[in-house]
């Protein structure tokens, strides 16, 4: 069976190691934030400028000085600490966080992004810290479904959307197979309710099966 | 010089003169000048470009500073957001200019224009259409675009606690900008919850020194 | 991952190779993690590239480690003070080399390395003989130098207080190098005068955050 | 008569305008800071990361953990700051200093500065923040002997040691005379127990009269 949207959270958050400093996009990545085991270590990172966050605030914890990257408000665990926006950005590009975990619109078999923009002439272009966090993290994990609503693959062999970063992912989690971008090629992982074959046939990339 | 206290915002930001750059702060609304902002708005200044992470939200701060036609230009990472009306039909109208640029390299273009760096070359949107045009090269196998310092010539920025000097204290999340736009405009403008004795905030977590800050502003 | 916490010196600097290049923190005495250098001599690590402000005081640290032939290379600012003599007795007779670095480009390209900037032009320099055979640009009327990232395998720093995940605090003017340092290196090791419980310290306050930081020990 | 150290201190002090940030070179600038008056509300930056150092610590206030760029103990005032040594040569560099008051070997007539290295082979080059403090501040003030001990003028034509910076310098202020470097040429502010024909005949410089 393909997995939902918290199957594919619990299987990422299982995959972060432990203790690790990780930076979780703007919305569905977040949903990682809630299958972290309880001694997972794992600190999280907002690149407006906050480690160790918490979880979204509720009633009396609400601060409107204290949200994350989405503007939700948030809380503080004990250790956490504040740093400005330059300071932040220079730990994502320095290369200093584990992991990252992000939406997508489309990922290359070469590990190109394309989450910011859909390239639509009318559309008003924002692209916040999705390039920033594309190229800073030593992995780069995207998070989404498969396929788009007209049925096409989102796993490409070249971007249609612009450009987020390039060769910048490292795997690909979705509802149907996770994927790992090497330089070999893509290698999937695993499979939910698919078979290999059904897979390479839907998806226009070379894959390769897993390594036994 | 040691900052200014002023008694009223609009003391504050007096003498801002037409065709300004203004760098303004805040994530959201988390420390964002918004009575800075509302302040300017009265005081008139026009044909401005403003750098800010966001483009106004809603009816009220920068949002209205856009809805009166008084900003020519957004330098920004994100305009568009669920509130973001104002903008975005100014925008569509063709009466706004908009330069997108990714949030951490206008940290770090505004941080490069505070520490005298003429400029540097950064992975960021290598590749993408942001870097369209751009200088680039490849240094130790890796692709950077060449980036330019981002000055202005008026900061507004929202922290928590100023002494009498001007030296600043931010609170949580509402740090963001406010740091490095101080160090990256001729006139610094901060507004406060409260300004307090020289001498009562520790040294060590000072986190804005006082000689970037010029005027201050209790609200 | 989160700091360890090493019960000495010895265990805090075990596994630093022949042939590392180690960010040795401190501006004269203050900030420098004299116990780490200590180890290290102990330790037995040899054709080091070091980089720090100065190049030893005394007989002591730094200067110990230089007086053991351990050091390759120093890349530092200052390197001649009045009590810098086993470093001038090693440069005058051509057993080290010197690689040197005004203070602030020393600074700014470790900064540089932390926060992933492949180069930066800076204005430092420009025109004297420490720029010769660098790039140079011409920007806005400025001249500026190309100067490239100092990284480091190893940083060893002293701070003040530590909690157990490893987020740092200084004291005073010791401050100095140990926050640009502990961004610039593979492994970074700080001593501190203590390690308080997670939480004790202040979230605002925090000049290192733990991130940086792989081994922390109080001496 | 010419001025003493101490005289000098107090000409430059007089000139620092209140409120100033002001950076104090190793050595004979030091003086400065005594001859401040009490109200200037100047404010002393230490490069080795402080805004508004005290004066020398003496006795019980020495703190090996606060000391300037010399590496002697000092103290701190109300309303001093710390900040890491990126932060401090940024504050430098980026020009946010009022005045920078240095030491020179030599100073030419296009206000090129000469102060880190003879030039001497067998000398130990040692540089520091000689560089960073000559580019950085809004003015760069020298406070120099204006002959060398072998009676040659330290104001020059052109620098024969090697260059701290490029047309950095803006006042020189000598035991002789203070010197003001425009771009019309070095204009001669006052004089200190010498005439303007004296001087200019012992200068190898084009000297301006001061300005009626």
């Amino acid at each position: 069976m393909s997995l939902d949207k918290h199957a594919m959270a619990e299987l990422i958050a299982n995959d972060i190691p432990r203790g690790a400093y990780v930076n979780l996009g703007i919305g569905q990545p977040t949903l990682v934030a809630d299958h972290l085991p309880a001694d997972s270590g794992v600190v999280l990172h907002t690149e407006n400028g906050m480690l160790n966050m918490g979880p979204a605030a509720t009633g009396d914890q609400i601060d409107p000085d204290l949200m994350n990257a989405g503007k939700i408000p948030v809380t503080e665990l004990p250790g956490s600490s504040y740093f400005h926006h330059a300071d932040s950005f220079a730990m994502m590009r320095g290369g200093h966080l584990d992991v990252c975990v992000l939406g997508a619109f489309q990922v290359s078999a070469a590990g190109d992004l394309a989450n910011w923009h859909t390239g639509e002439p009318e559309a008003i272009p924002a692209v916040g810290g999705a390039m920033d966090l594309a190229i800073g993290a030593k992995s780069v994990f995207v998070m989404m479904t498969l396929f788009a609503k007209d049925g096409s693959a989102k796993l490409v062999e070249k971007c249609s959307y612009p450009l987020t970063g390039v060769g910048c992912v490292d795997r690909v989690y979705t509802d149907h197979a996770t994927f790992l971008i090497t330089p070999d090629g893509v290698v999937v992982r695993e499979t939910f309710g698919i078979s290999f074959d059904e897979l390479a046939a839907r998806v226009p990339v070379k894959l390769l099966a897993p390594a036994r | 010089m040691s900052a200014t206290i002023c008694d009223s915002a609009a003391e504050a930001v007096a003498g801002i003169e037409d065709g300004s750059t203004i760098l303004v702060g805040g994530f959201g609304m988390a420390g964002m000048p918004v009575e800075l902002v509302d302040a300017l708005i009265e005081q008139g200044a026009k044909d401005l470009t403003v750098v800010s992470n966001n483009a106004g939200n809603g009816d009220t701060g920068l949002a209205a500073l856009l809805a009166k036609g008084r900003v020519r230009k957004m330098v920004c990472s994100f305009p568009r957001q669920s509130d973001s009306w104002v903008f975005d039909g100014l925008y569509r109208a063709g009466k706004i200019e908009l330069d997108l640029v990714p949030q951490g390299n206008l940290a770090e273009r505004m941080r490069a224009a505070g520490a005298g760096i003429g400029a540097f070359f950064c992975p960021t949107g290598a590749g993408t259409s942001l870097a369209e045009g751009k200088e680039v090269r490849e240094i130790d196998g890796r692709t950077y675009v060449l980036e330019y310092p981002i000055r202005g010539d008026v900061a507004l920025i929202g922290a928590h606690v100023s002494d009498r000097m001007g030296n600043l204290v931010y609170r949580k999340t509402a740090r963001n900008f406010g740091p490095v736009m101080a160090t990256a405009a001729k006139l610094v403008i901060a507004q406060v919850s409260e300004v307090v004795d020289t001498g009562r905030l520790d040294p060590e977590a000072i986190v804005t020194p006082s000689i970037y800050v010029d005027r201050v502003v209790a609200v």
